[in-house]
C-alpha cells in the first residue's frame, strides 16, 4: 500500500466561547490514502465540517485547534507558518462547501473566479487562464462553457453553481479536495449527478475526496471507507460495505436502523434515538453515546472506550459492540 | 454602451426629479406664505401708492392662485423670479453662482465623509476587538456626537485664536470667502466640520458591513484558494461591503445640505446654506422657494448617481 | 391499505390555480390546476424538487394563502368561498406543523401559551382547565409537563418540532397539513418524530397530508403518493405501488436519484438522467412541462404541445404522462 | 424503545433535558447589557442628567433671566462654576435649565414618532397592498426633502413655543421608525411563528400586539434610544440658527450660538453648552449601540 497523502493524529479543535469551550472536535485520527474516496458521516454538530476546516486551517475565531498533527505528505499543517498553509490551499488541498450560492462571490463573474484559483499558485497569463477556466467547466459538464465563464453567480443554477466550485477546486489539479456538505443544498436529482460527477473525477484525475455529509445514502454511493462521528470523536470507521452490512457501533447501527430506506417495504416503526446529542462544552463521562445507547452496559457509564479492531480493517469505539449486543439481545428472548 | 432600457431609465428618472423640484418648491411655496411678516413690511415705513407698486411688480395683489400660476410658468422656464429684499436681482443666477460655492465645500466635504469614513471602517472591521478597532470606534462615536457647530466652533477656537495667539500673529485663519471660488485653506476647514460626523457615520457602517462581509462563504472559499488576506480583503470583502455603503449616499447628501446652513453662515462662506438663513430671516420668500428648488435638484440627482452606482458595484442589480 | 372509495373525501381540491405577481405583468405560476383528494384517517404524501409548489399547495389547503382560482372542499364547504369570521372558525378542524421549528415557534412567548394559543382563540378552556390541557397535551407528545413556563430558545430542534405538533393537535383537528416537518431535525431526531406522528394519528384518528421533498420518508409514512414537478401533480398512487410500478418519466427519476444506504445496492442501481434543472415557473415550458428534460419525450407532438391529462392508468393509480405504459421499460 | 403517548412516564420525557437553563430573553439581554460599561456609564450619566434637569424646575443657582449677576464674559469661579456669559447670566443655572428643554425636546419627539411610526409601520407591514403603497411612497417623499429646513419653516409658522418645536420636529423625523416596523413587521409576518398563529385562528389585532410588536419591540427601543440624541441635535441646530425655543429660556443650541461672537476673548461661552451637548448625544448613542447589542440575538454564538 503507498504512504498516506494526508494523516490526521489527535485533532483536537476547540471553540473558546461565552458560555464556555466547545470541544468541537476531540481527538480525531485518520488516513487518506492517494486517489481514496472517504466519507465522514454525522449528524450536525458531530464534529466533521470542524474537522474539513482545521485540515485546512480555515477554522475562525473563536475556534482554534488545540493540539494533534496534521501530516500532508510528511509535514505538519498545524504549525506550519500562514504563507506556507496559504501555498496548500487551493493548490494540493482543495474545499468545496455546502451552500454553492453562498460560496462564490456574487460581484465577480464564475470565470474570473476560477482563474483566480490558478493565478494565485502559478504565473500564467490571463488568456492560458481563462482558456483553462473554460477547459475546467467542461470537465465538470457545464454547456455552452464558452459564454458562461462570462456569467455572474446569480445567473448560474444551483447544480451549476456547484459543478463552477468543482471547476475551481480542480483548477490546480490537487491530491486532494474536501467537499463539504456539496449536495445538501441541492436537490435529489442534481444531487444524483453531482456525486456522479465527483465519482468520474476521482477515476479521471485520481484526486483524494473526502466526503463530508450526514446523508448515509450519499456516503453508500460514493465512498469506498467511511468514518462515523459523534461529538467530536470518531466512533466507527472501515470499509464502506462492511460498515453498511455490519455495523459494530450502536451508534452506527442504530442510525442505519432509523432512516426510511425505499426499497425497504414499509414498516410500522422506525427505530427511533431517543435523547439528544450531548453538549460538547461538558460531554458525558464515559463513553459519549452511553446516555442514549440501549446496548449500554456499567462499564460504558464511566469509561472512555477508544477505537478497537472489530473486523478485517474494521474499527470501532464500544465496549459492547453490536455482534455482542446482538447476540446477548437474542439470547435474552430464548 | 448604455442598452436602450437604461437611457429610458434614465430618462425616467430625470422627469422625475424635475416633476419633484416642482412639487416641492410648489408646497414650499405655499408653506412660506403662511408666514407671519412680510418683505415689506418688516423694515421702515413705506408710501401706500409704493408699495402697491411694489406689490403689483411681484404680482402679489393677485390670488395666491393666480401667483402660484406664474411661479409655476416661471418655474418651468427656469426663472425663480426676482428677490423680494434687493429688489430686481433675478434669483436664478444669484442662486447658481451660491450653489457652485456651496458644492465646491460640499463636494469636499462629501469626498472627505467617504474616504476617512471607509479608511476608518475597513482598519476597524480588519482589526476587530483591537486598540486599533477600539480607537476608530471610540472615534466615531464622538464623531457623529458633536453637532458640526460644535466642531467648527472649535476649529475656529483652534486655528483663528490659538493658533494665532501661540505664533504671535504669523499664523492665521481668516474666517471667510475671497472671490468666486475661494481658496483651499477657505475650503477645508469647514468641508471638516461638515463631513465629521457624517464620516463616523461612514466609519460604523463600513465595520459593521465588513464584519459581516467577512464571516460570509464566499470569502472562506477565497481564503481556500489560497489567496492572501490583502487580496481576499481588496478584492472579495470590500466591494461587497461598499453595497450597503453606497445606500446612506443619499440621506448623506441630504444631511450635508442641511448642515451647510449652519456652517457656511459660521465660516461667511456666500453659499446657499448663508441664503437660506438670511432670506428666511429677511422673508424674502422668492429666495426660500428658490433654494429648496435648487436642494431638491441636487437631492434628486444624487439618489439618481447611487442607483447608477449600485449597477456598477453590484452585478444583481439591473435597470 | 385504508381508504375506502365509497366513503366520502374529506377534502377535495378542484382546479386549484395559484400565481404569485412577479413584477413586469409576469407571474410565477406556483400551483396550476391541481385536482386531488384526501380521505379521512389516511396519510397523503406530497413530494417534489424545490420550487415545485409544493409548500404552496399546503398553505392553500390551510387558506393561509388565497387561492387564484379553483375550489377548495373540506367535508363539502369551499374554504374558498369563506371569510373573516366563518374562516377562522373552519380552522379549527384544519391545522398545519411547519418546517423550521425555529421559526415556527415565538421566541417571546412561553411553550404554555404558545399551546394555549389555540384555545384561547376559539373560548374552549380557561384558567386552570386550559392549564391542565397544556400540560396534558405536552405529555402527549412527549415533553415534561412541568416545562410549560419555558421558552422557545431553551429547548432543541426536535422538542421544539413536538410543541409545535402539541400546537397543531390542541384543537383535535380532523386534517393536519404537516410541511416538511421533520426535514430540518437531525438524522437521528427525525425518526423520533415520524413515530411520534404515526401514534399520533392512532390514537386521535387523524388524517395528514405530508408534504416533503424525501420521497424514501414520504414513502414510509403515507399511505398515498403524489409527486408535483412544477405545479403540477404528475403521479398519484398506493405509496407501495408507486415505488414498484412508477407511471412517469419523473417519479422514475426521483426514485432512482435518492441514495440508498447499501453499497452493494447503490452501487448496481442505475440513474435515470435528466438533462438540465428545473425551469423557471415564471415561464413553464409548453405541453407537457416535464418534455424538456424527460428522457423518453417525443418533441414536438405530443409532449410538447399536448398537455397530458392526470389520468387513470391502474387502479387507484394516475399519472399525466403521453407514454406512461412505456416508463417501466424505457426510462 | 419506544414511547407510546399518553403513557410516558417521566423518566421518559424527552424534554427532559433542556438545551439551555431557563431565561426569558429580555432577562437575557440585561445580562448582557450590564456587561456593557460604557453603555451602562452612559445610562448613569444620563439618568444623572435628568436629575439635575428635574432640580432645575424648582432651583437654579441663580436665576437664569437676570442679566449681570456676574461681570460679563466671567471665567468659571467658586462663585459662578461655570462663568457667565455676554449679558453677565449664570452659565450653570441656564445649562441646568437646558438639560430640562434637550431632554423634553429628546423624548417628547421619541414619543410621538414612536406612537406614529409604529402605527403607521405595523399597518403598511402587516395589511400591505395599496395601503402600504401610499405609506411607502410618503415615507420615500419624507426622506428626500431636507428635514431640517422643512422644521425650520415649521417653527417660523407655528412659532417658537417647546411644544411646537418637538412637533415641528417629530413632523420630519418620524421615517425612520415608519420605516423599521414596517420592514420588522414585513418579515415577521413571513415568520412561520405568525402563519401558525393564522392558521390556530388568532384575529389580527391579537396577532400584532402579541406576535408581531412583541418580537419588534428590540429594534424599536433601540430606534427610539438613537432617535433621542438626533431630535435634541435638531433643537440645537434651530436654537443655534436662533430659531429655537423662545428667549429668555436657555437652550444649549442657542448658548453656544451667543457665545460664538465672543470665542475669541470668553471660549467658556461656547465650549460649556457644546461640551454638555456632546456628552449627552454621545450617552444615548452609547446606550443605543448597547442595547442593540443586547438586544440582537445574532451577537449570541
Amino acid at each position: 500500500m503507498t504512504a498516506p497523502v494526508l494523516q490526521v493524529k489527535d485533532l483536537k479543535t476547540q471553540f473558546f466561547t461565552d458560555d464556555g469551550v466547545v470541544k468541537a472536535v476531540d481527538g480525531v485520527s485518520f488516513d487518506l490514502h492517494p486517489g481514496e474516496t472517504l466519507g465522514i458521516v454525522g449528524e450536525s454538530g458531530c464534529g466533521k465540517s470542524v474537522t474539513a476546516l482545521s485540515i485546512l486551517r480555515l477554522v475562525q475565531e473563536p475556534g482554534r485547534i488545540t493540539g494533534g498533527q496534521i501530516l500532508f505528505k510528511g509535514t505538519d499543517i498545524v504549525t506550519m507558518p500562514g504563507d506556507d498553509v496559504r501555498d496548500i490551499r487551493g493548490k494540493d488541498i482543495a474545499m468545496i462547501f455546502q451552500d454553492p450560492l453562498s460560496s462564490l462571490n456574487p460581484v465577480l463573474k464564475v470565470g474570473y473566479q476560477i482563474e483566480e484559483a490558478m493565478e494565485a499558485h502559478t504565473k500564467i497569463s490571463g488568456k492560458v487562464a481563462l482558456s483553462r477556466a473554460v477547459q475546467l467547466l467542461k470537465q465538470v459538464r457545464i454547456p455552452a462553457a464558452e459564454s458562461r465563464v462570462e456569467d455572474y453567480p446569480h445567473q448560474f443554477s444551483g447544480g451549476m453553481r456547484q459543478r463552477a466550485m468543482i471547476a475551481m477546486g480542480l483548477a490546480n489539479k490537487p491530491s486532494i479536495l474536501i467537499a463539504d456538505e456539496p449536495t445538501t443544498a441541492l436537490d435529489v436529482t442534481v444531487q444524483a449527478q453531482i456525486l456522479e460527477l465527483l465519482r468520474d473525477l476521482n477515476e479521471e484525475t485520481k484526486t483524494a475526496i473526502i466526503l463530508i455529509t450526514h446523508n448515509m445514502g450519499v456516503v453508500a454511493g460514493l465512498c469506498k471507507r467511511v468514518l462515523v462521528m459523534y461529538a467530536g470523536r470518531i466512533v466507527e470507521q472501515g470499509p464502506v460495505e462492511q460498515i453498511f452490512k455490519d455495523p459494530q457501533h450502536p451508534y452506527t447501527w442504530s442510525l442505519l436502523q432509523s432512516i426510511p430506506r425505499l426499497d425497504a417495504d414499509r414498516k410500522d416503526r422506525l427505530l427511533s434515538i431517543e435523547g439528544l446529542p450531548p453538549d460538547l462544552i461538558k460531554p458525558p463521562r464515559g463513553c459519549r453515546f452511553h446516555p442514549r445507547c440501549q446496548f449500554r452496559i456499567e462499564r460504558c457509564f464511566h469509561d472512555d472506550p477508544t477505537l478497537m479492531d472489530v473486523g478485517p480493517d474494521q474499527e470501532a469505539a464500544c465496549w459492547v459492540t453490536m455482534r455482542r449486543a446482538l447476540a446477548r439481545d437474542g439470547e435474552a428472548r430464548a | 454602451m448604455l442598452s436602450r432600457r437604461a437611457l429610458i431609465f434614465l430618462g425616467e428618472r430625470l422627469v422625475l426629479i424635475a416633476f419633484t423640484a416642482v412639487a416641492v418648491s410648489s408646497i414650499v411655496f405655499f408653506g412660506v406664505h403662511q408666514l407671519p411678516g412680510s418683505a415689506f413690511l418688516s423694515d421702515r415705513r413705506i408710501d401706500p401708492a409704493a408699495l402697491a407698486a411694489i406689490m403689483h411688480h411681484y404680482h402679489l395683489d393677485l390670488s395666491l392662485w393666480d401667483q402660484y400660476k406664474l411661479f409655476v410658468a416661471g418655474i418651468v422656464h427656469g426663472n425663480l423670479g426676482e428677490s423680494l429684499v434687493n429688489r430686481g436681482i433675478p434669483i436664478t443666477p444669484l442662486l447658481l453662482r451660491e450653489a457652485s460655492v456651496s458644492l465646491e465645500v460640499g463636494a469636499t466635504a462629501l469626498i472627505f465623509t467617504i474616504g476617512l469614513g471607509m479608511v476608518l471602517g475597513v482598519i476597524a472591521a480588519i482589526k476587530q476587538n483591537t486598540w486599533v478597532d477600539y480607537l476608530a470606534t471610540a472615534t466615531s462615536v464622538i464623531g457623529y456626537s458633536m453637532p458640526n457647530f460644535v466642531i467648527a466652533s472649535v476649529l475656529v477656537l483652534l486655528f483663528a485664536v490659538y493658533l494665532y495667539n501661540w505664533s504671535g500673529g504669523v499664523l492665521y485663519y481668516e474666517v471667510g470667502w475671497e472671490g468666486t471660488y475661494g481658496t483651499p485653506g477657505q475650503i477645508l476647514l469647514p468641508a471638516f466640520a461638515l463631513g465629521f460626523p457624517y464620516a463616523s457615520i461612514v466609519a460604523r457602517l463600513t465595520r459593521a458591513s465588513m464584519l459581516e462581509v467577512l464571516r460570509q462563504d464566499y470569502v472562506r472559499t477565497a481564503k481556500a484558494k489560497g489567496l492572501s488576506d490583502r487580496i481576499v480583503i481588496i478584492r472579495h470583502a470590500l466591494r461587497n461591503a461598499l453595497i450597503p455603503v453606497v445606500t446612506i449616499l443619499g440621506p448623506l447628501t441630504i444631511g450635508i445640505i442641511t448642515g451647510s446652513v449652519v456652517i457656511e453662515n459660521i465660516f461667511g462662506i456666500p453659499g446657499l446654506g448663508k441664503e437660506f438663513v438670511q432670506s428666511i430671516l429677511s422673508r424674502d420668500y422668492n429666495i426660500v422657494i428658490g433654494v429648496f428648488t435648487f436642494y431638491a435638484l441636487a437631492i434628486g440627482l444624487a439618489n439618481l448617481l447611487v442607483d447608477l452606482l449600485y449597477t456598477v458595484i453590484d452585478p444583481r442589480i439591473r435597470y | 391499505m385504508k381508504r375506502v372509495p365509497e366513503r366520502a373525501p374529506l377534502l377535495r381540491a378542484e382546479e386549484v390555480v395559484k400565481h404569485f405577481p412577479a413584477g413586469l405583468g409576469a407571474s410565477v405560476k406556483a400551483v396550476e390546476r391541481v385536482n386531488f383528494e384526501i380521505y379521512p384517517g389516511e396519510t397523503v404524501g406530497l413530494v417534489g424538487e424545490s420550487g415545485c409548489g409544493k409548500s404552496t399547495l399546503g398553505r392553500l389547503i390551510t387558506q393561509l394563502l388565497p387561492v387564484t382560482s379553483g375550489n377548495i372542499f373540506f367535508e363539502g364547504v369551499d374554504l374558498t368561498k369563506l371569510s373573516g369570521e366563518k374562516l377562522r372558525q373552519k380552522r379549527r378542524e384544519l391545522q398545519m406543523i411547519f418546517q423550521d421549528p425555529y421559526s415556527s415557534l415565538n421566541p417571546r412567548m412561553t411553550v404554555g401559551d404558545i399551546i394555549a394559543e389555540p384555545l384561547e382563540n376559539f373560548g374552549l378552556l380557561r384558567g386552570r382547565a386550559k392549564d391542565k390541557r397544556v400540560q396534558e397535551l405536552l405529555r402527549i407528545v412527549g415533553l415534561n409537563p412541568y416545562f410549560n413556563n419555558r421558552y422557545p430558545h431553551e429547548f432543541s430542534g426536535g422538542q421544539r418540532q413536538r410543541i409545535g405538533i402539541a400546537r397543531a393537535i390542541a384543537l383535535r383537528p380532523k386534517l393536519i397539513v404537516a410541511d416538511e416537518p421533520i426535514s430540518a431535525l437531525d438524522v437521528s431526531i427525525q425518526a423520533q418524530i415520524i413515530n411520534l406522528m404515526e401514534d399520533l394519528q392512532k390514537e386521535f384518528q387523524l388524517t395528514y397530508l405530508f408534504i416533503a421533498h424525501d420521497l424514501s420518508v414520504v414513502r414510509h409514512i403515507s399511505d398515498r403518493v403524489m409527486v408535483m414537478y412544477l405545479g403540477k401533480i404528475v403521479e398519484v398512487a398506493d405509496s407501495a405501488e408507486i415505488y414498484r410500478n412508477p407511471r412517469h418519466p419523473y417519479t422514475k427519476a426521483l426514485l432512482s436519484s435518492i441514495p440508498i444506504p447499501d453499497p452493494e445496492i447503490q452501487s448496481k442501481r442505475r440513474i435515470v438522467h435528466l438533462s438540465g434543472e428545473i425551469p423557471s415557473p415564471v415561464n413553464p415550458p409548453s405541453g407537457c412541462r416535464f418534455h424538456p428534460r424527460c428522457p423518453i419525450a417525443q418533441v414536438p407532438t405530443p409532449c410538447a404541445d399536448l398537455e397530458p391529462p392526470l389520468e387513470e392508468k391502474a387502479r387507484g393509480h394516475r399519472a399525466a404522462c403521453h407514454f406512461s405504459e412505456k416508463v417501466p421499460v424505457a426510462v | 424503545m419506544a414511547t407510546a403517548p399518553g403513557v410516558a412516564t417521566p423518566e421518559e420525557y424527552v424534554g427532559d433535558t433542556l438545551a439551555r437553563e431557563q431565561t426569558s430573553l429580555w432577562a437575557d439581554a440585561w445580562r448582557r447589557l450590564k456587561r456593557n460599561r460604557l453603555a451602562l456609564g452612559s445610562a448613569v450619566f444620563l439618568v444623572l442628567l435628568l436629575v439635575v434637569a428635574i432640580i432645575s424646575v424648582f432651583w437654579t443657582p441663580y436665576p437664569i433671566w437676570r442679566q449681570g449677576v456676574a461681570p460679563t464674559y466671567q471665567t468659571p469661579n467658586s462663585d459662578f462654576l461655570l462663568g457667565a456669559d455676554q449679558a453677565g447670566r449664570d452659565i450653570l443655572s441656564r445649562l441646568m435649565v437646558g438639560a430640562q428643554v434637550s431632554l423634553e425636546v429628546g423624548v417628547g419627539t421619541q414619543i410621538i414618532v414612536a406612537v406614529v411610526g409604529v402605527t403607521i409601520g405595523l399597518i403598511a407591514g402587516y395589511f400591505r397592498g395599496w395601503l402600504d403603497g401610499i405609506i411607502s411612497t410618503l415615507i420615500n417623499i419624507f426622506y428626500g426633502i431636507p428635514d431640517l429646513l422643512v422644521a425650520l419653516i415649521l417653527v417660523l409658522i407655528l412659532g417658537r413655543g417647546l411644544d411646537k418645536i418637538i412637533f415641528a420636529i417629530a413632523v420630519t423625523r418620524w421615517m425612520d421608525m415608519a420605516r423599521l416596523v414596517r420592514g420588522q413587521t414585513f418579515s415577521l409576518r413571513e415568520r412561520e411563528f405568525v402563519e401558525a398563529a393564522r392558521a390556530s385562528g388568532t384575529r389580527p389585532n391579537k396577532i400584532l400586539s402579541r406576535h408581531i410588536l412583541p418580537n419588534a419591540l428590540g429594534p424599536i427601543i433601540v430606534q427610539a434610544t438613537f432617535g433621542i440624541p438626533q431630535a435634541i441635535l435638531f433643537e440645537a441646530f434651530l436654537s443655534f440658527l436662533g430659531l429655537g425655543v423662545q428667549p429668555p429660556t436657555p437652550s444649549w443650541g442657542a448658548m453656544a450660538a451667543d457665545g460664538f461672537h465672543a470665542i475669541r476673548i470668553a471660549p467658556h461661552i461656547v465650549l460649556v453648552p457644546a461640551i454638555a451637548l456632546s456628552l449627552t448625544l454621545m450617552a444615548f448613542n452609547f446606550l443605543g449601540d448597547g442595547l442593540r447589542d443586547a438586544l440582537d440575538p445574532r451577537q449570541k454564538r
